[in-house]
């Protein structure tokens, strides 16, 4: 670490300046820096010392609901998003579109400037423009021609602001849209806006029906923690799960058994396994529905089953009543109100607005976050509606395709940038706090509202805290500085309320639709990665594979094996697909265990806003989306595309299978009880003419063990490692070359038949063998050991022979080929972690342990006159994990959790055969299936 | 005689073959003369005394101390001045050491026998007294030439000529300068 | 040169007289220096050719140098591709040069004394061009001095244990040695050029090179000292350099590099390629000057018995590893050699070489293809496309998939590959066409002496039906 | 006709091929001597700074402890660049009028920094810790010299790789007592190698060679 400079600069050109003046001044490796100058503060802040980090609680807010983050600042700029560990939502970790979400502040395309029309505006004039006196005159003194189009919302402090909105405007419209947040869910239930909630933990057998609950989702982060802790210790009451779905998800790879069903046969699955569960004796003939309800029936009152939120209200409602004859109701699901604004009421969706712009109701359009002229079916042309809207103006964070409809654009705040609140799923209310000033000028959705009553500015922190003191929050500064040290309120979550599935849902059976021979299905998901596209702008979300089809840089039409050879195509081949008057091309992916005659299409790519990264990336599926809040359609003729080009996908893993290996192990949890009976497997010794003695002096010996019962695939940890160690993005054309430089990777390995395969992933990373085969064949020493078992790898030593990948039998090494971090602006290089070299072109990286978490912790030690101790470090990836999969610490700590995961008998080393002696170890991954369904 | 050691009075006779050239260097030979030199464009073995050449022990000295310093400089690298932890393998790693130790070992003996050889056989020098001949550009051609240096027959008078005169060169000359 | 042994007896018994012609001496230095003073119009097209070649080869070793290593096709997991096939592929070609003129020399194969001129210029320019890519191939090439032991501020050495430390010292020391025992070699021919030459500018600039040789008793005596001492260095060296290059491979666990045949087995496939590039230039060369005399069936008949032999050892090599990999029953290895190399993305090059390297020299059991200069010119130009194939083989098919399954990707190379093969072939014509015009492309003074040597031979009755 | 040389060539010749030999070995020798010296390293070069600080009389008139100013350097990587206002506790205003003071005045008015330029630069691979530095007993002295003699501060030490490690592999020659970190010209006891011994044990000094201590 440095003295406090501008070193992002310098960090970047170092590398390149090296070659050149080195080359130049002599044969020595140091250099000479051209003159450099120090700024220090004119005035010490009080709150941080230069250097040392700080950590900030705050809240993300996502489809409406909030997680709870922790986010490290360095010298003043947030350089690292994590989990806040007592928040409900998140226990600690984070997704990957919450810690990407960092990405997104530094995000250089954001938008930078007011406008009005097409010509510069300001701030104060658009306030001006806005402000009550002004917008009387065109809304009309009750506001009739006023509507705002929010984001679904749960910010009670966005509630009040509108509340005095509405004071000023009674006859103002208020709406809320996001394509994935749909009413299903709620529309399921008699009562007006319940959700469900689940305690996954308390579950001992779940059925998934279309939800991919341990990966998306407002709770997922929670719920795949319940989900891992009851398969931790497989002898231990290990939970199962059956998954039911149609497209591929996260979930439904975790699964014990996935049933790959077409949409159309889900209520019907629904129905049997009612039905089963209602009749005395088994009476289904399906035999997978026979199975799944007699096991869950055989755990009353500790099962659980779980609809998807693209389901219709018809199954959310046999959902419902399943669990309900269960006995499940009350203890593994509960219901509450919904804590979004508006939930349950249809008049303030997008379709009332909508009819109301076309009527000319509408004469000032204010429009806040969102996408909706993007995010909208073609059908609904929301986008030449909002052209006709005589003022529209549009909040947020890009010059996107909605800002092109709009007259006035204002630059939005991001989360980090602004003062706000939210609620979690759970409605536990979490507060949203700035890290650094709006590097744009931006404004929060909160701050606009106030403009538009005409409050002064700043106005904005004075209110969350009021309403915070309304909410609970003690309102001295104590009570208020505790709150946001804790980021949220606890004891804030929603009440229970009883909720009762609509009767005429359980009773009507609709008629399976009989399509056209030859027809598919076509299925809505949000991207694994960019979610509905919002994050379609961020290059370590482009970049991150998804987890299912470890596709980047590109969505595609995910179709089963079957499917392919009906229609003759491979992989990359075009699509047409046909429905009603729309058409779509799109690249075809085959995915095997996905259903034939489906196709499923992922929202948020094909982007067309004033986005770099976005631009051009992907098909765009909204526009063959025929409604909102329908997300299966059936009838659609599917041909190959004439005329059209394939497309090589950037796809990171090619070959799906082990080919016979086991580098990825897996068992069923009856062979794995057997197998305990059975003598321990003999220690083995490894093979060497060396001293196998050799014991590394240092008092720590850092090792990662890796449970592969518990990794769901997820990739937050694959985030965590590019945030954490300024990996660089290298863009689908490199991708596609196999160079992508993450440093840790999920392997994702299929087994089993083509259509309905098992799946064990994989977290692959540097081994840090101790007999590491790497580093042998450096010629420069650029890769050594440490004393404390790292295999160090030193980027300014490094000459780029590529040696050392050769020789890595796993594969985790990463060459810089370009000089990737050239390209990155001045405003991501402030994303940067200030603690990790950046790597220039040329030379080699790979999976550090986080050496500099090591070290840092280490020299806290050291300056404090601690003993260091192998639990004071966490690695980044460890960190993040929803499953807590990862554990890290030290071999001379036996009671480190690192060390108990090794007593398992399920522990194996990746190639051991090659006698690398890896730090890192793996739990084999012992699936729990169903007896009866394993023979048949 | 040396052939570095011309000196005046040395008498060249030109041979057109290596045949000829070999019976003047057998007859000279029979009547005393020892101080005989010969120049050819091909290598002959005229049995002209010579003394053992020291080229092959400089050879041998050069290639095993270079053998050794390159040892020695791996294990000083390697081993003395900055011992590293790498894959578990000893630092000092004589297999590993001995390919670069062979290197060295053929690239200071080789460089020994050539710069050895520039020096012992003179050849850093672009003039000779020979060269002053007209005509002695075709000993690299097809010329065979015979030097004599009369030192060793220190008769009165000088019977050189005479004696190479019998063997019928082509021509004789009387070399005027010294090297 | 040759040692001072008896004409060998064995030449009754050979079918092909060595050396043909009953020119004087005088003429025949005149015919062999032919070159040097006079430039034939064929001469200046392939120069122009090979011209663009060396221009093709500084523009993408500029690009490469400016851009990046990421202008190749290479990735991970396949890290090295072309660059070091083409280093492989050069340092082989090489070998023959030394094997001929140091390795024959001390075995008295007197027919070595005609080509091994062009046989050691050959292994110096392709030596050039293999010590280019290594260089080129690093992610930051200008620290390449990184590898060589020396007194840094850093305090910090190369590592010994890795093999390119040692294929530094390998490769530096063959190339210095390699030039000196050329450079020896040409003293007396320069000094023959020096005094033929019809201009004085040109005696003077052969005289500085031949350093005052005046072919002395003394001198000669001494001269074949050092020749004979150089030419016993240069042959364990010869072996050495590729051996040590295939431990790039062979110290790695990767499967078909993790080999211990791999030494001889890469010395013999250095060598047959070597030779194969003899052939490519010989041919075309003893047409253009006229070397008919001197370089005679004899000689092309011996190459081509030796490249047999090479080709039916490396074919030996071929079935041992292959056999050693079923033979370990391990599952890795077994991909890589029984499925990835015959069947996997890059099979048909495995065919190929196998159809040039193996099946193609057969066809010199036959005598009169032996002799035959346009079947020796297209099977010697298949093994040069073989051997290099055999590299790519190697270091592609074994990189592309490996242990992890996950890891598997293929490579193309890119267009910038191309042009550095491309451009390094041109280049090393570039540099043998300049050899050609200024340096006397046959070791005069041995051909002189193997003259007088066989004279009595010759008077008795040519062989030559 | 005459021979193709002259004489005088065998002189020449000879004394180029001497010349050639010896600039051949002779360049890498005289860079990597010439990356050894004070003009490689930029020691001892005074370097200007926007204001004429003059440490000798910080430190050695006034007494003021290094640590008064550069503040972090006891829980920081960096030792701290004073930030403008710690001048004015001493220095009132009738100081800051004065044209020495201007900068800090203008900086304090303006809230703009001061820019000070670097003396020690550390390239950016390189993660130097002040703070566990000082804890294990490595005075400020051992690396930046006698700050207190000199009028604008040089860099005392060459801060070459191999001038880290010779301290990393034996550090207890220049470890002193941490209450001794900030005194200049501190006096070395006679005892100096059974000192250095005893403060290793004390302050659980290691040897600390591995790479990662310093690059990350």
């Amino acid at each position: 670490m440095h003295d406090h400079h501008d070193d992002d600069l310098t960090r970047r050109t170092f590398l390149k300046a090296l070659g050149a003046s080195v080359a130049l001044a002599g044969l020595d490796g140091c250099t000479r820096i051209p003159a450099e100058k120090i700024l220090p503060f004119v005035d010490e802040p009080a709150e941080f010392t230069p250097g040392v980090p700080v950590h900030y609680a705050t809240s993300m807010m996502l489809d409406g609901y909030a997680t709870g983050l922790v986010v490290e600042a360095n010298d003043g700029r947030p350089t690292k998003i994590e989990g806040n560990p007592d928040h409900p939502a998140s226990l600690g970790a984070a997704g990957i579109l919450e810690q990407a979400s960092l990405l997104q502040l530094y995000d250089p395309d954001r938008a930078k400037f007011v406008r009005s029309g097409t010509s510069a505006s300001t701030w104060s004039d658009f306030a001006h423009a806005m402000a009550p006196a002004a917008l009387r005159q065109r809304v009309g003194a009750q506001g009739a021609g006023l509507a705002l189009l929010l984001e679904p919302t749960s910010s009670p402090l966005v509630g009040d602001t509108l509340a005095s909105l509405q004071r000023l405007y009674p006859e103002m419209r208020v709406h809320y849209y996001a394509p994935l947040v749909p009413a299903a869910a709620s529309a399921a239930f008699t009562e007006v806006a319940v959700i469900p909630q689940y305690d996954v933990h308390a579950a001992d057998v779940i059925l998934s029906v279309g939800a991919d609950f341990l990966a998306s989702g407002p709770f997922h982060l929670r719920y795949a923690r319940e989900f891992a802790d009851r398969r931790r210790a497989p002898l231990a009451g290990m939970n199962r799960l059956y998954v039911a779905e149609t497209g591929f998800t996260v979930t439904g790879a975790t699964a014990d058994h996935r049933l790959r069903c077409r949409p159309r046969e889900i209520e019907p699955f629904l129905e049997s396994i009612l039905a089963t569960l209602a009749a005395a004796s088994a009476s289904s003939s399906d035999g997978w529905a026979l199975a799944v309800a007699s096991d869950l029936r055989a755990h009353s009152g500790a099962s659980l089953v779980i609809a998807g939120d693209h389901l219709s209200p018809r199954a959310h409602a046999l959902v419902a009543a399943i669990n309900m004859a269960l006995g499940n109701t009350g203890h593994t699901v509960w219901y509450v109100q919904s804590p979004l604004l508006g939930a349950g009421q249809p008049s303030v969706t997008l379709p009332p607005l909508v009819a109301a712009m076309r009527s000319g109701a509408v004469d000032t359009l204010v429009c806040i976050g969102g996408n909706p002229s993007y995010m909208t079916p073609r059908a609904v042309g929301f986008s030449e509606i909002m052209r006709r809207v005589p003022n529209s103006v549009y909040v947020g964070l890009h010059e996107n395709e909605t800002a092109r409809d709009a007259r006035w654009f204002v630059p939005a705040a991001h989360y980090l940038e602004s003062w706000g609140d939210a609620r979690a799923y759970d409605g536990t209310y979490s507060i949203v706090q700035p890290l650094v000033q709006p590097l744009h000028h931006g404004k929060s959705a909160v701050e606009v509202l106030l403009a538009m009553t005409g409050a002064p500015a700043g106005h904005s922190l004075a209110m969350l805290r009021s309403t915070a003191a309304r909410i609970g929050v003690a309102s001295d500064d104590a009570g208020w500085s505790t709150a946001l040290r804790q980021g949220f309120v606890a004891g804030t979550a929603s009440s229970r309320i009883p909720a009762t599935p609509r009767p005429e849902l359980l009773a009507r059976a609709v008629p399976a639709t009989n399509s056209a021979a030859g027809s598919v299905d076509v299925v809505f998901m949000p991207g694994a990665c960019v979610h509905d596209g919002s994050f379609a702008n961020n290059g370590w979300l482009q970049e991150l594979p998804d987890p299912v089809t470890k596709l980047t840089w590109d969505n595609a039409a995910l179709i089963g094996p079957g499917t392919a050879r009906r229609l003759g195509l491979d992989t990359g081949d075009p699509l047409l697909l046909r429905h009603a008057s729309e058409t779509l091309t799109i690249p075809a992916l085959i995915v095997p265990g996905h259903p034939n005659d489906v196709a499923t299409l992922h929202f948020g790519y094909g982007r067309t806003g004033a986005e770099g990264v976005a631009k051009g990336v992907g098909t765009n599926v909204y526009q063959f989306w025929p409604t909102m809040d329908e997300f299966v359609i059936s009838g659609v003729s599917a041909e190959r595309a004439p005329g059209v080009a394939r497309t090589d996908f950037a796809i990171t893993q090619t070959h799906w299978t082990m080919d016979g290996r086991d580098q990825a192990r897996s068992d069923t949890l009856g062979n794995y009880r057997a197998s305990q009976r059975n003598e321990k497997t003999p220690q083995r010794t490894p093979l060497t003419i060396y001293d196998p003695q050799r014991r590394l002096e240092s008092p720590i010996q850092w090792a990662m063990t890796i449970d592969l019962g518990t990794c769901i695939g997820c990739s937050a940890c694959v985030v965590a490692c590019q945030s954490e160690n300024n990996i660089p993005v290298v863009g689908r054309d490199d991708v596609a070359k196999s160079r992508e430089m993450h440093w840790l990777r999920i392997d994702r390995y299929l087994e089993g038949n083509e259509d309905n395969p098992q799946v064990v992933t994989q977290p692959m990373l540097c081994q840090h063998c101790e007999n590491a085969p790497c580093e042998y064949v450096c010629p420069v020493g650029a890769t050594v050991h440490s004393p404390d078992g790292l295999n160090e790898m030193v980027y300014n030593r490094c000459v780029g022979t590529r040696f050392c990948s050769n020789n890595c039998p796993y594969k985790v090494r990463r060459f810089n080929w370009f000089d990737y971090n050239d390209e990155i602006s001045e405003t991501e290089r402030m994303a940067r972690n200030p603690d990790v070299t950046v790597r220039g072109r040329g030379v080699m990286e790979k999976c550090t342990f986080c050496v500099q978490r090591i070290r840092e912790a280490e020299i806290s030690a050291g300056t404090n006159g601690r003993t260091f101790r192998g639990t004071d470090v966490t690695t980044a990836c460890q960190q993040s994990c929803p499953t807590n999969a990862i554990t890290f610490g030290s071999l001379t700590e036996p009671d480190s959790a690192v060390m108990r995961r090794r007593e398992e008998s399920r522990l194996y080393d990746v190639l051991a055969e090659l006698g690398t002696e890896p730090r890192v170890r793996y739990l084999a991954r012992i699936r729990n299936p169903n007896p009866d369904l394993e023979s048949g | 005689m040396h052939d570095q050691t011309l000196t005046p009075g040395v008498y060249m006779a030109e041979f057109s073959s290596a045949a000829e050239l070999n019976s003047a260097v057998r007859v000279l030979s029979g009547h005393g003369y020892t101080l005989l030199e010969t120049y050819s464009p091909v290598p002959l073995t005229p049995g002209i005394p010579r003394r053992r050449s020291r080229l092959p022990i400089v050879v041998f000295i050069a290639g095993l101390l270079g053998g050794a310093a390159s040892y020695a400089i791996q294990w000083y690298a390697n081993v003395y001045s900055y011992p590293l932890d790498i894959g578990g393998r000893p630092a000092h790693a004589v297999p590993a050491f001995l390919i670069a130790t062979f290197e060295g070992t053929v690239l200071c003996a080789s460089l020994a026998a050539f710069v050895g050889l520039f020096v012992v056989a003179r050849l850093t020098r672009p003039w000779n007294p020979v060269f002053e001949i007209d005509g002695f550009e075709r000993a690299t051609i097809d010329r065979y030439w015979l030097a004599v240096n009369p030192a060793d027959k220190l008769t009165v008078p000088d019977p050189t000529p005479g004696d190479l005169r019998r063997l019928s060169p082509l021509r004789i000359v009387r070399l005027e300068t010294q090297s | 040169m040759s040692v001072s042994r008896a004409p060998a007896a064995a030449t009754k018994s050979e079918s092909f007289p060595l050396l043909k012609g009953n020119e004087g001496d005088a003429a025949l230095t005149d015919h062999l220096l032919a070159s040097l003073w006079s430039t034939p119009r064929a001469w200046w097209l392939l120069f122009a050719l090979s011209s663009l070649g060396t221009l093709l080869l500084l523009a993408t070793v500029t690009y490469t140098v400016v851009r990046g290593i990421g202008t190749w096709g290479n990735n991970i997991p396949v890290a090295w591709a072309f660059g070091i096939t083409n280093f492989v592929w050069w340092i082989g070609i090489g070998h023959a040069g030394t094997f001929i003129s140091a390795f024959l020399l001390l075995l008295n194969q007197r027919w070595r004394g005609s080509i091994n001129r062009v046989a050691e210029a050959m292994t110096i320019f392709a030596l050039v061009n293999a010590g280019l890519f290594p260089v080129l191939h690093l992610g930051r090439p200008w620290f390449f001095y990184w590898l060589i032991p020396y007194p840094a501020t850093m305090n910090v050495w190369p590592n010994f244990k890795s093999a390119l430390p040692w294929d530094v010292a390998a490769v530096s020391t063959y190339f210095t040695v390699s030039l000196l025992f050329w450079y020896l070699g040409l003293v007396p021919d320069l000094a023959s050029a020096r005094d033929r030459a019809p201009t004085r500018t040109r005696r003077l600039i052969y005289g500085i090179f031949a350093m005052g040789w005046r072919g002395s008793g003394f001198q000669w005596q001494r001269y074949r000292i050092a020749y004979v001492l150089l030419a016993g260095l240069a042959t364990p060296l010869v072996i050495s350099v590729h051996s040590v290059v295939s431990l790039d491979f062979s110290i790695t666990q990767l499967p078909g590099w993790h080999s211990t045949i791999f030494p001889p087995y890469f010395v013999v496939g250095a060598i047959y390629s070597g030779l194969a590039m003899v052939l490519i230039l010989l041919i075309p060369l003893r047409r253009a000057l006229n070397l008919y005399d001197v370089i005679t069936r004899k000689h092309l008949d011996a190459i081509a018995k030796l490249m047999l032999t090479m080709g039916l050892i490396l074919t030996y090599s071929y079935v041992m590893e292959t056999f050693m990999a079923w033979y370990s029953a391990n599952t890795a290895e077994r991909y890589t050699y029984l499925v990835s190399r015959p069947f996997g993305p890059y099979a048909v090059t495995y065919w190929i070489m196998t159809l040039l390297n193996v099946v193609s020299p057969q066809l010199f059991w036959m005598r009169r293809l032996r002799t035959n200069t346009v079947a020796l010119f297209l099977i010697s130009g298949g093994i040069l496309v073989g051997m290099w194939m055999e590299r790519f083989i190697i270091i592609v098919t074994s990189l592309n998939r490996d242990f992890l399954t996950s890891s598997w990707h293929t490579y193309f190379p890119t267009w910038v590959d191309w042009g550095l093969l491309a451009g390094s072939v041109g280049f090393f014509g570039f540099l043998f066409l300049l050899f050609v015009r200024w340096v006397p492309s046959v070791a005069i003074s041995e051909v002189k002496e193997l003259r007088q040597q066989q004279a009595p031979a010759r008077l008795a009755g040519d062989h030559d039906a | 006709m005459g021979a193709l040389f002259p004489r005088w060539t065998n002189t020449a010749a000879r004394a180029m091929l001497i010349a050639a030999a010896c600039t051949f070995a002779g360049i890498p020798v005289a860079l990597m001597a010439w990356v050894r010296t004070p003009n490689a390293t930029r020691q001892y070069k005074p370097v200007d700074q926007p204001i004429a600080f003059d440490h000798r009389i910080h430190v050695t008139g006034q007494k003021i402890d290094c640590t008064y100013c550069h503040f972090t350097v006891e829980r920081s990587a960096s030792a701290g660049i004073p930030p403008s206002t710690i001048c004015v506790p001493c220095h009132d205003q009738r100081w800051m009028e004065s044209s020495v003071l201007e900068p800090v005045a203008r900086s304090i008015q303006t809230r703009q920094p001061i820019k000070w330029n670097r003396v020690h630069t550390l390239p950016d691979f390189v993660y130097f810790n002040h703070a566990i530095h000082v804890a294990k007993g490595v005075g400020c002295e051992t690396c930046h010299g006698r700050v207190d003699q000199m009028a604008s501060v040089y860099q005392s030490a060459p801060l070459t790789m191999s001038w880290c490690v010779s301290c990393h592999r034996d550090p207890a020659p220049s470890l002193r007592p941490t209450s001794a970190i900030t005194t200049m010209g501190w006096t070395v006891p006679a005892s100096r190698q059974q000192l250095g011994q005893k403060l290793m044990h004390d302050y659980r000094v290691r040897q600390m060679t591995n790479c990662t201590t310093c690059h990350r």
